[in-house]
């Protein structure tokens, strides 16, 4: 009997610890239908906002000299309303919606338009580190993410999870503002800020000079931050940053995630990275005799 | 240390070639581009300006690739006015390609969906008997006759077709390509251009019973399969593409019907 | 003739851009020597204290699963004194003498320390991620960056250089207080906080569990504080973080650097990194006919 | 995706061997440390107890490699203590190896420092005719005698020497290889063990212009030329190193007379 891969992050449950990071084909439900079936435990939408966004001029996406990736898509994103009304045409495409905006009724605006969705939770995007006015900028003003959390969690009693980053303030404050306003979960960390510059042209590549840097450079610094938090406990933790392998997940759910999401890990086609690392914590789990993933959630600080 | 092949490369644009007074070719020399295979494309940076999905060009130099390009928005007017000796990034290519079958095979292309068609004849098995159908509103943008002419002596049948009749036969490709397929005798059909052209030529193959294949075009970010914006149902044309084959396409909602705009809204064609 | 590499970083003069970073091979004349022979225009001693410190028991340094580095050394290192008797005997080496402190005390005693020593600057380490009161517990503290760097200006007529990184006050402000005391350069960035878990023991592997990531992972980040810093403007930059190739250095210097420091790339023996690098730099700016690095330096914001 | 060899890979102790009662050899599973040259190292983690550099020893297992530590600080009872079955992190090999000449060669070990030799042996060429000159304080601390003899049955002598006499040549190891090398007809000395020991026989062999090599230890932190914990000199002991020329010794300050201590301060030995 192969180990049970599903696992708790607070109230929301998922068959598997893996999930479609935010962003990441976020717009079409017929590609949060193919993710699930390649073994996803949950999808994150795009963040949305309460109006249809373009986005910056490409370049929005390139690669990092360093394996890793390079993003300032400016959250384009075809708004809330018309999100909502596309999620109604696949009520059997559960999905976790990310929100982006500036202040409580923002955030209260969106929720209401998702009241006929399979909708099984919100991402709250308090960290995207290249778009002014939302993202980071909400972040890193603690006081405003108190308020957007509880003005989220009395709009629905579905879960709510606080994506938090690395910002200019201290990211450790934020999680406490989201955990005092009952955040149901945190999840770390989104994209750092980083730019490229063309050393032929003497040109910032990105069309927004600076973008988010992800992928494996960040592996490192997220899994510091996974652990941090969990040191501090009393919130429950998705990881994110650099998973692109079993290993990888592992290291999380030892740091203390309680799941895991991916992201650029999915660069080049790679949509099978999530029965492969699914796969892989299976064998980890039987080798090392793990019943259940609960087991193994911040095994590493009682090392 | 290798470079990322993600990140764009640096190329300095080798000779300019006007093919109608919209259209210009690019020449700049890519080892790895060279040898791209027809349907494939490039992430085009054109600095300080944008960076856009191009098809890759052949190019008759050895080591050579090129981009041809219709003055249209910013970015693709900025590539276009990029002078000899300007500078251009790129990475990939990407994509999957052409599934090139023996025999017989139809291609049907208009204005710069020519790109991978030409790609794929130069590319093409010498026994290969080619038809290529291009289409053009009027006389004026009708390019790459010649050149295709010139990259293939033998077994190539060029076809124009001018919606004004200035030229060749008069009337729409996707008409004529029907009219072909009606004789019979093709074992495949390859087609690139306006989706609406492509949906006809798909629907009359495959009610044919005829092999067939288009490269389809979306708005593209990322051309890494990240960024969902070249989405077509639950596939994406970045990697999954931009080639499928019509037996996919036939069953898309999408395919001739609706694209995701810049902000990732389905828009209707 | 070729390209002359020389270039000022506020006061300081330096023959080539290319500067050994602090804590790299940074405790014996001898090797100092050696790196200066390489081509370096400067080396920096690893960062010294008023009391000699073994740092953290091994493992200290390691790989990180990226093409980065991960260490947690602790900043051992001999004490200000014995390293100043040690570069009194070698006058003809100059260096530029890292600082690591709590407090103005310790530093004004430690610069009195260097009086009769061959040092052409002080850089002050702010910006430590791993060392409990010193590094960037300093760093983030603004108001103590500026008490620091204003006693040590007042202490040494040499150049002051502070050493930023990303801790969790904005090192954009750790800048302000550093300029306002009189910094004569900045020096971005340190390594940035984070850590590797072994997933076969479920164990942390730095015996500090935390460390700081350097090396190539760390690049576009660090690129971007040196881009952001000079369009803040009113300082000269020292760029260091991930910087391998010559490609790398031009970058940095297009982003608003006057010189480059290069730690992490010396991995596996690769001293000849400096003269590469200077070469390479040469190169370039014969090609796109600079005649000067100060010609380049932040071009890419001018573009 | 590769895994970047500085990181510490987990490998399982296959079987443990006492070779005195505070020496023993760990033996375990690895492709790339089992073909470590002479005089190569490893980063060795004892997981919540520390790291610290060992001699790559030889197995007789093929893809095996093995640790022979001796108790001492914290990380090497660690080791010492690591049951079979237990984990270890292995990192490397690094650093440089012996340049192994033809002829006659003397090999003087003492300790732990015979590894780097005993791997020689298994690497030298078959008509190397080898003295293997092993010291120990006392009997109970000798051992790989039997070993030696076992991986190279022809052209080996192994002497002993302790300094109790209890085994035998009484007397230091040092002054039986200035007797040996006076005999003459060496034309090789490697070297490793205990810094003193070496700076002798270094001086010895280069008196008579007999070439010579030792493997040098130091404080490591990193093994990868960054940390200088290890430096002699303008020299890095695990980069430069471990093996360095008698003749580049000969003109060092620090052989034989300073090592630097964990803080990084020049310690006399
Ligand atoms: C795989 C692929 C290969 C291509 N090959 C070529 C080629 O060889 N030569 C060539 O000239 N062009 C090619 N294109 C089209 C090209 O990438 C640009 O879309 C086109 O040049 C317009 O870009 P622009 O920057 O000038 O216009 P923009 O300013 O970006 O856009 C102008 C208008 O066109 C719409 N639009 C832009 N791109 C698309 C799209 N892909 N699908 C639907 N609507 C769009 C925009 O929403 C906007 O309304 C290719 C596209 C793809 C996806
Ligand atoms: C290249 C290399 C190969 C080695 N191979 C072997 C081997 O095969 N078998 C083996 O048993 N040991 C070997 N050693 C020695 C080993 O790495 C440790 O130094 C030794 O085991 C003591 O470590 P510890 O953790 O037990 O002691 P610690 O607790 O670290 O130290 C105890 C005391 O010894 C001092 N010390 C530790 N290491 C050194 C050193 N390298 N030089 C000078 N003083 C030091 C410390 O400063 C301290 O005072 C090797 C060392 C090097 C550099
Ligand atoms: C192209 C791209 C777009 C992204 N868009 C969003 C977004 O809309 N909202 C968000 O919260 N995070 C967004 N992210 C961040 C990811 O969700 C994730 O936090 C980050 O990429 C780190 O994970 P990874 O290393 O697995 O990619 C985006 C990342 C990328 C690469
Ligand atoms: C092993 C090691 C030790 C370091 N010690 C110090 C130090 O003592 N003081 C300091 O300011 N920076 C120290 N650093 C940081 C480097 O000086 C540099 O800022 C950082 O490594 C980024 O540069 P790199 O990517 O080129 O290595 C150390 C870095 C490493 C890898
Ligand atoms: S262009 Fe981004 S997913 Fe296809
Ligand atoms: S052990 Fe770090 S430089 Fe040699």
């Amino acid at each position: 009997m192969p180990v049970p891969l599903s696992t708790n992050v607070g109230p929301l449950e998922l068959e598997s610890p893996t999930m479609l990071a935010s962003g990441i084909l976020g717009i079409s439900t017929e590609v949060f239908g193919r993710i699930l079936g390649e073994g996803a435990g949950a999808v994150v939408t795009k963040s949305l906002s309460t109006e249809p966004w373009e986005g910056y001029a490409n370049p929005t996406v390139i690669g990092a000299d360093n394996g890793g990736m390079l993003n300032a898509v400016g959250l384009s994103n075809p708004g809330a309303a018309e999100f909502a009304s596309m999620l109604k045409k696949s009520p059997d495409v559960p999905v976790i919606v990310s929100l982006v905006g500036s202040a409580e009724p923002d955030f209260e605006a969106m929720v209401s338009e998702f009241k006929d969705c399979n909708v099984i939770g919100y991402e709250l995007n308090l960290s995207c580190p290249h778009v002014a006015k939302v993202g980071l900028e909400v972040g890193d003003d603690v006081e405003l993410v108190g308020r957007i959390v509880g003005a989220v969690k009395r709009a629905t009693p579905s879960p709510v999870m606080a994506k938090v980053g690395l910002g200019s303030a201290n990211y450790m404050d934020t999680v406490t503002a989201a955990v005092d306003a009952g955040a149901d979960a945190i999840t770390a960390i989104n994209t750092i800020r980083a730019m490229a510059i063309d050393a032929d042209t003497a040109v910032p590549v990105l069309s927004n000079k600076f973008g988010g840097l992800s992928g494996a450079p960040i592996k490192p610094i997220a899994l510091r931050c996974v652990y941090e938090i969990a040191e501090r406990g009393g919130i429950p933790i998705i990881g994110c940053g650099g998973i692109s392998t079993w290993r990888d997940a592992v290291e999380f759910i030892l740091a203390g995630a309680s799941a895991v999401q991916i992201g650029s890990a999915l660069s080049g086609g790679r949509t099978g990275v999530f029965s492969q690392v699914n796969a892989g914590i299976g064998r980890y789990m039987e080798q090392k005799g793990h019943s259940a993933i609960s087991g193994m959630v911040g095994l590493a600080a009682k090392s | 240390m290798q470079q990322n092949p993600n990140v764009p490369s640096v190329r300095t644009v080798l000779s300019v070639t006007d093919e109608t007074p919209t259209v210009r070719t690019l020449e700049f020399a890519d080892d790895i581009l060279a040898s791209s295979r027809p349907g494939q494309f490039a992430m085009v940076w054109v600095p300080r300006i944008g960076e856009l999905p191009m098809s890759v060009m052949v190019s008759e130099t050895r080591g050579n690739a090129a981009f041809t390009v219709r003055v249209h928005g910013a970015t693709s007017t900025g590539l276009y006015n990029t002078p000899v000796g300007g500078a251009i990034g790129v990475r990939g290519p990407y994509g999957n390609s052409f599934d090139i079958r023996r025999g017989r095979a139809l291609l049907v292309g208009g204005g710069t969906g020519l790109v991978p068609l030409m790609r794929l004849i130069s590319q093409a098995p010498d026994d290969l008997e080619i038809t290529l159908l291009m289409g053009a509103r009027t006389s004026d943008e009708v390019f790459f006759g010649q050149r295709a002419a010139r990259m293939r002596p033998d077994r190539l049948d060029v076809v124009v077709t001018t919606d004004d009749g200035t030229l060749g036969v008069a009337g729409n490709v996707a008409d004529e390509a029907a009219r072909r397929l009606g004789d019979g005798g093709f074992d495949a059909v390859y087609t690139c251009g306006p989706e609406l052209m492509m949906r006809r030529v798909v629907d009359e193959a495959r009610s044919r019973g005829v092999f067939v294949q288009a490269s389809i075009e979306r708005v593209m970010k990322c051309g890494l399969g990240i960024c969902g914006s070249c989405c077509m149902d639950s596939h994406l044309v970045c990697t999954d593409g931009t080639v499928f084959d019509g037996d996919h396409l036939a069953k898309s909602g999408d395919f001739g019907y609706a694209y995701r705009s810049k902000s990732g809204k389905s828009t209707p064609y």
